[in-house]
């Protein structure tokens, strides 16, 4: 029961924040929520037991993921949205199709999965040394395959990044009190 | 009835909005040398823009000058480069003397040559310190140079009687001759600073953090600073060969045997190591003056120094003081107080090329080249 | 000797034996967390006090000494101070971020201390991903660390944010990638295990520590820097670099706040000591087999102390880098070694030769990079410079 | 960039950290409030007046010549001269001041009025410690008058050379006395 209370309340925690993530004027302010619902997230999984995952959900996604996000929102303009304006996105009816297609795929493969339909053993929290077994052993090549792609990843990023530094710098301006010597004539 | 300016937010409302990023550093600013104030413009940390905004500390000394007797001006110069007071007596009497056409015994030129030496070495000590606290590393190097310092502040006081605001040189000679145990005691000093030049450099020089933080940036190309009117060790550190001792050969400079170094890029690095061999040199030029300073009076017979009334006339009066070319311009009208008192500060014409050393360079950057020109606001704002 | 090795243990299982037993483990809890934020706490003050001693006598002044018994109530009068400051907010400030910035730095901080075994049978909570939450836990920082910086509305604060942020974000990589390598010749990633892992000695009197190894001495060094950049100590203190910008992303603060960034920058420094201590110094074992007699949380205080004393030596000695070579020296130099570092360490469990062979094969595949690294990631210019003299 | 020069500082700190437990050299400070410096006979801070004998208003050297009022930079001076003269250690008539305020506000120290005045009434003092409670820092006569004791006892070298040179005066004087038969008017 105190187990049930408190998933209700992590629960809400979550998805209180991830509202607010969504509808807050603020970037800086959305991405903070978003950084706490994230860590919702993260409680939930270790409420599971599951130690690793949500260890790594707080590392990954608190500690880098949230980062980067308040750092583009730095870095971009960050014009912010005006008080009256409702509806930012013009498209708004194909994102709502989109969301609701990817709710639906996840529903379906949730609902079809065997593990639904049996209650979990007590006592089955996944000790971190066999994850690392079966990542090493069972699921090497999805681990392998995500790793080739995060790397490509990074070097597309790297690439992207280098593209300012191959243009043309712009000359350096050299303001120099002496380029231009200013005559000042003085009347008497 | 005027509607109250609408209060934003500096960094919502305009400047993020902005690829550019305003900042007013100092007049409060820690690191500023004093009251002084650099408005820069910053992409990301990057300098753009610099503008140097100072006059906070302006005392209306050239003013004051043109009202006070000759004699009643020398306590005003202690306070114009407020840690060098000798040089600037110094560099005032120095052209008094000119306009009157006195002379000044040879016991007193060598005490004159001592006390500015012994400045220059405090100086460039403190400099050295003040350039590593704006570095950040928390004033240990800093603690070390004012500790020699008290040393030598210890020397002025049993000397003078103040041990910064000396008001010690007098036309024709100085006010007071060393009390007993003087030269001892000043030759003990001198002789211990040698080796806290190298412990100081121990410490220093080879610090790989030091290196990549000074070397290449703020480059003074020597072209530059020549035509700025730059003086003094960041002049020599762009490798211009130019020092008044050696140029004018004031006061009894030609006697002794000292070397003027030469940097090669004109960098923060190289003004840096310029200070730190001309203490090396300044040493060698406190050990031939106390070994060879004679016996005799310290001030001229013919030196008067209340009511001087030079002749009508000009005088322009210049020293190496640590900190670059200090000179005193004096005209006369044959009146108890100058017609026209000016200062040409050293640390004033050197502050004209700091934003062209800074452009390009960060903001951790702006700091160590302000640091590295060695200024004091006393000086610059007058 | 056990007594006073488990003195600890015994008076908190003393204590909650008082309780009814249902009771029992929430006041075992209590008493762990009552204990850490107590000791911990006055370890603050103390570290306060102490570092600003060292610090003057480092630059042959006396430090605070007019408070109490040698300066030693400072950090009392300091804390009133803090209190009865006036808490200044600014008017544009964007309030509730302001507010949480303190709270969201320093309580994760205290969680840090929850798996770090102090001595034998001593850590709050025994968790199989240890160091992993510790790592979890330690992240949290930079966002408060945003906060404060972008709440405060004040140029220097944005500039000594995204400073931190880009600073922590780099030097978290080395520092997780130099404890690797203990991970792996642990095969655990709980902290008591990697404690046990290390125990005994080579020849009896070597003890096993990893840093005795060389993988293990090139992971504690770029562990300690790593760990300097993260709790923001000298060299890498450019968040807050006063010389610049003011106090960084504190500018804004005063009072109270202040005091809890200030003891959320030392909680985390220690937490960090303290795994480092853990994970290359043998956490608390003891040094010879003679000297196993000493209570094993004595020789975990010894050492977290002597590494406190160097984080002060260092900055008593060093000036700060700036940003653009602070991470050139994050990602081209400590990354690159952390990575070599992982081989070599892996090389050393495979190679199968005796240990001074293996010890020098190790050490000269660590020593070639490191020299070849040091030489270019500032981009290799000479330091040394030759200067002429005229006349 | 082998770290091989921070190693080098570490040493050097080092070797300050230990050395200023036992070298006086490294370890300068002075704890002022327990610990003084030694008074240096040169050492100035704030003018005063001289005056010799148990009155201070009687024995004040000073004849408010203005001199010092005129050279000092910084104009704190201000004297009124009294209207009547009285006889100075020479049994010459002089003027005496009857307002002597210096601003110690306005002061700086310099020592030029010391240094001008003719007649060894103004000196340079050694105490240092003057912050009150008080807002006023226009000390007067009173105030500033201090015995020609004080001034042997802070400058002894000095003082010993203005009490010979005034002695020999004073015997000048007397030896013109006895030669000349008509006494001064008292």
């Amino acid at each position: 029961m105190p187990g049930e209370i408190a998933f209700y309340l992590i629960a809400l925690f979550t998805v209180a924040f991830a509202a607010a993530a969504m509808t807050l004027r603020r970037l800086v302010h959305c991405a903070l929520c978003a950084a706490a619902a994230f860590a919702g997230l993260a409680m939930i999984y270790l409420q599971l037991d599951a130690e690793f995952v949500g260890f790594a959900q707080l590392l990954v996604y608190v500690g880098a993921i949230a980062i980067l996000i308040v750092f583009a929102v730095l870095l971009t303009r960050g014009d912010e949205v005006a008080p009256g304006n409702k509806q930012s996105s013009p498209s708004w009816m194909a994102e709502v199709a989109v969301a609701v297609l990817v709710l639906a795929a996840m529903a379906i493969a949730i609902l079809r999965s065997p593990s639904l339909h049996r209650l979990a053993s007590p006592g089955a929290a996944a000790p971190v040394k066999r994850i690392g077994e079966e990542l090493m052993t069972r699921y090497i090549l999805p681990l392998e395959m995500v790793g080739v792609l995060l790397t490509g990843a990074l070097l597309g990023a790297v690439v992207i990044a280098m593209r300012d530094e191959s243009e043309p710098k712009q000359p350096e301006r050299v303001v120099s009190h002496l380029s231009d010597p200013k005559e000042e004539v003085v009347s008497r | 009835m005027i509607a109250p300016p609408e209060i934003q937010s500096p960094v919502a409302a305009g400047s993020l909005n902005h690829d550019l990023l305003e900042v007013a550093m100092g007049p409060h600013h820690p690191s500023t040398h004093g009251v002084f104030r650099m408005n820069v413009v910053l992409d990301g940390e990057t300098v753009v823009k610099l503008t140097p905004v100072f006059g906070y500390l302006h005392r209306n000394h050239e003013k004051i000058a043109e009202k006070n007797s000759y004699l009643a001006s020398i306590p005003y110069t202690d306070r114009l480069d407020y840690i060098c007071s000798m040089t600037n007596n110094w560099a005032y009497v120095l052209s008094v003397e000119k306009l009157t056409g006195l002379a000044v015994p040879e016991r007193a030129e060598y005490i004159r040559v001592l006390v500015a030496e012994l400045t220059r070495l405090f100086n460039h000590a403190c400099l050295a310190g003040f350039l590593l606290q704006d570095m950040g590393a928390l004033g240990t190097p800093m603690m070390y140079a004012f500790r020699e310092r008290e040393k030598i502040l210890d020397l002025f006081e049993s000397l003078t009687g103040s041990r910064m605001m000396c008001n010690y040189m007098r036309f024709g000679g100085c006010r007071c001759d060393f009390p007993e145990g003087w030269l001892e005691q000043a030759a003990t000093v001198v002789a211990g600073f040698d080796s806290f030049l190298d412990h100081f450099e121990a410490l220093l020089n080879g610090n790989e953090i030091l290196c990549a933080r000074c070397q290449g940036v703020g480059l003074l190309p020597a072209g530059l600073a020549v035509n700025a009117g730059v003086t003094g060790p960041g002049l020599r550190a762009s490798g211009v060969n130019y020092d008044i001792r050696k140029v004018d050969q004031y006061g009894i400079y030609n006697r002794f045997n000292f070397r003027v170094p030469l940097g090669r890029r004109g960098d923060v690095f190289d003004r840096y190591m310029m200070r730190i061999l001309e203490m090396r040199e300044s040493v060698k030029i406190l050990g031939q003056a106390l070994h060879d300073i004679p016996a005799g009076p310290i001030l001229d017979a013919k030196a008067k120094l209340r009511n001087l009334r030079p002749k009508p006339g000009e005088a322009y009066g210049r020293i190496e003081s640590p900190k670059g070319e200090l000179g005193f311009y004096l005209i006369s009208d044959g009146g108890p107080a100058p017609y026209r008192y000016r200062v040409r500060p050293p640390s004033l014409v050197n502050l004209t090329v700091l934003e062209d050393m800074c452009l390009g360079h960060t903001i951790a950057d702006v700091v160590i080249i302000l640091g590295s020109i060695d200024i004091v606001l006393g000086e610059v704002d007058r | 000797m056990n007594a006073l090795d488990q003195i600890f243990v015994s008076a908190q299982h003393g204590l909650a034996g008082l309780a009814p037993a249902s009771w029992q483990p929430l006041v075992l809890m209590v008493l762990s967390i009552a204990g850490l934020m107590a000791v911990f706490g006055s370890c603050f003050a103390l570290t306060t006090i102490l570092e600003r001693k060292i610090l003057g006598r480092m630059q042959n002044r006396f430090g605070p000494n007019r408070v109490g018994p040698c300066g030693f109530f400072q950090p009392l009068a300091d804390g009133i101070k803090m209190l009865t400051k006036e808490d200044i907010v600014p008017f544009s400030a964007d309030k509730t971020l302001h507010f949480l910035a303190p709270l969201a730095l320093t309580v994760p901080v205290w969680l840090a201390f929850a798996v770090l075994p102090f001595g034998r049978n001593m850590s709050a909570i025994e968790m199989d991903a240890g160091i992993l939450f510790f790592f979890a836990i330690g992240s949290a920082s930079e966002l408060a660390v945003f906060m404060a910086g972008w709440s405060s509305q004040n140029k220097y604060s944005l500039v000594g944010a995204m400073r931190a942020i880009a600073q922590m974000i780099s030097y978290e990589v080395p520092l997780v990638l130099a404890g690797v390598p203990v991970l792996m010749a642990a095969g655990s990633l709980s902290l008591p295990d990697i404690v046990q892992a290390q125990s005994g000695f080579v020849w009896n009197f070597v003890p096993r520590w990893n840093v005795f190894t060389p993988w293990g001495l090139a992971g504690f060094a770029l562990f300690l820097i790593a760990a300097a950049a993260e709790s923001n100590r000298c060299p890498f203190d450019l968040p807050e670099g006063e010389s610049e910008l003011i106090a960084g992303f504190l500018t804004e603060y005063s009072g109270f706040k202040y005091a809890l960034f200030f003891l959320g920058e030392y909680l985390g420094l220690f937490a960090v000591t303290g795994l480092a201590v853990t994970l290359f110094l043998g956490g608390w074992q003891a040094p010879a087999p003679w000297l196993q007699w000493f209570p094993s949380w004595g020789w975990f205080t010894a050492k977290f102390g002597a590494l406190i004393f160097v984080f002060i030596w260092a900055r008593a000695t060093l000036p700060r880098l700036r940003l653009d070579q602070l991470l050139n020296f994050a990602w081209k130099f400590l990354v690159p070694l952390a990575l070599i570092n992982l081989l070599v360490a892996a090389l050393w469990w495979k190679v199968p030769a005796p240990m001074p062979v293996r010890w020098l094969v190790c050490a000269g595949l660590l020593l070639v990079p490191f020299v070849w690294l040091a030489r270019i990631w500032n981009g290799s210019r000479p330091t040394q410079r030759q200067y002429d003299y005229a006349g | 960039m082998l770290g091989l020069g921070i190693l080098r500082g570490l040493v050097e700190t080092w070797r300050n950290f230990q050395g200023s437990y036992y070298d006086p050299a490294r370890l300068t400070t002075v704890q002022y409030p327990e610990e003084k410096l030694p008074p240096q006979e040169n050492a100035r801070t704030f003018p005063f007046l001289v005056f010799d004998g148990s009155d201070p208003m009687a024995g004040l050297r000073c004849t408010a010549c203005s001199i010092c009022a005129v050279e000092c930079p910084a104009h704190c001076i201000d004297i009124v001269k009294d209207t009547v003269k009285k006889p100075d250690y020479l049994g010459k008539m002089q003027f005496h001041p009857k307002v002597f305020n210096i601003d110690m506000a306005v002061c700086m120290e310099c020592g030029i009025c010391a240094e001008v005045c003719p007649f060894d009434s103004i000196k340079m003092d050694h105490v240092f410690e003057l912050s009150s409670v008080d807002r006023n820092m226009v000390l007067e006569k009173m105030d500033l008058a201090k015995p020609n004791q004080y001034f042997q006892h802070i400058h002894p070298l000095e003082a010993a050379a203005v009490d010979a040179a005034r002695a020999a005066e004073q015997r000048k004087a007397q030896a013109k006395k006895a030669a000349a038969p008509v006494p001064a008017a008292v």
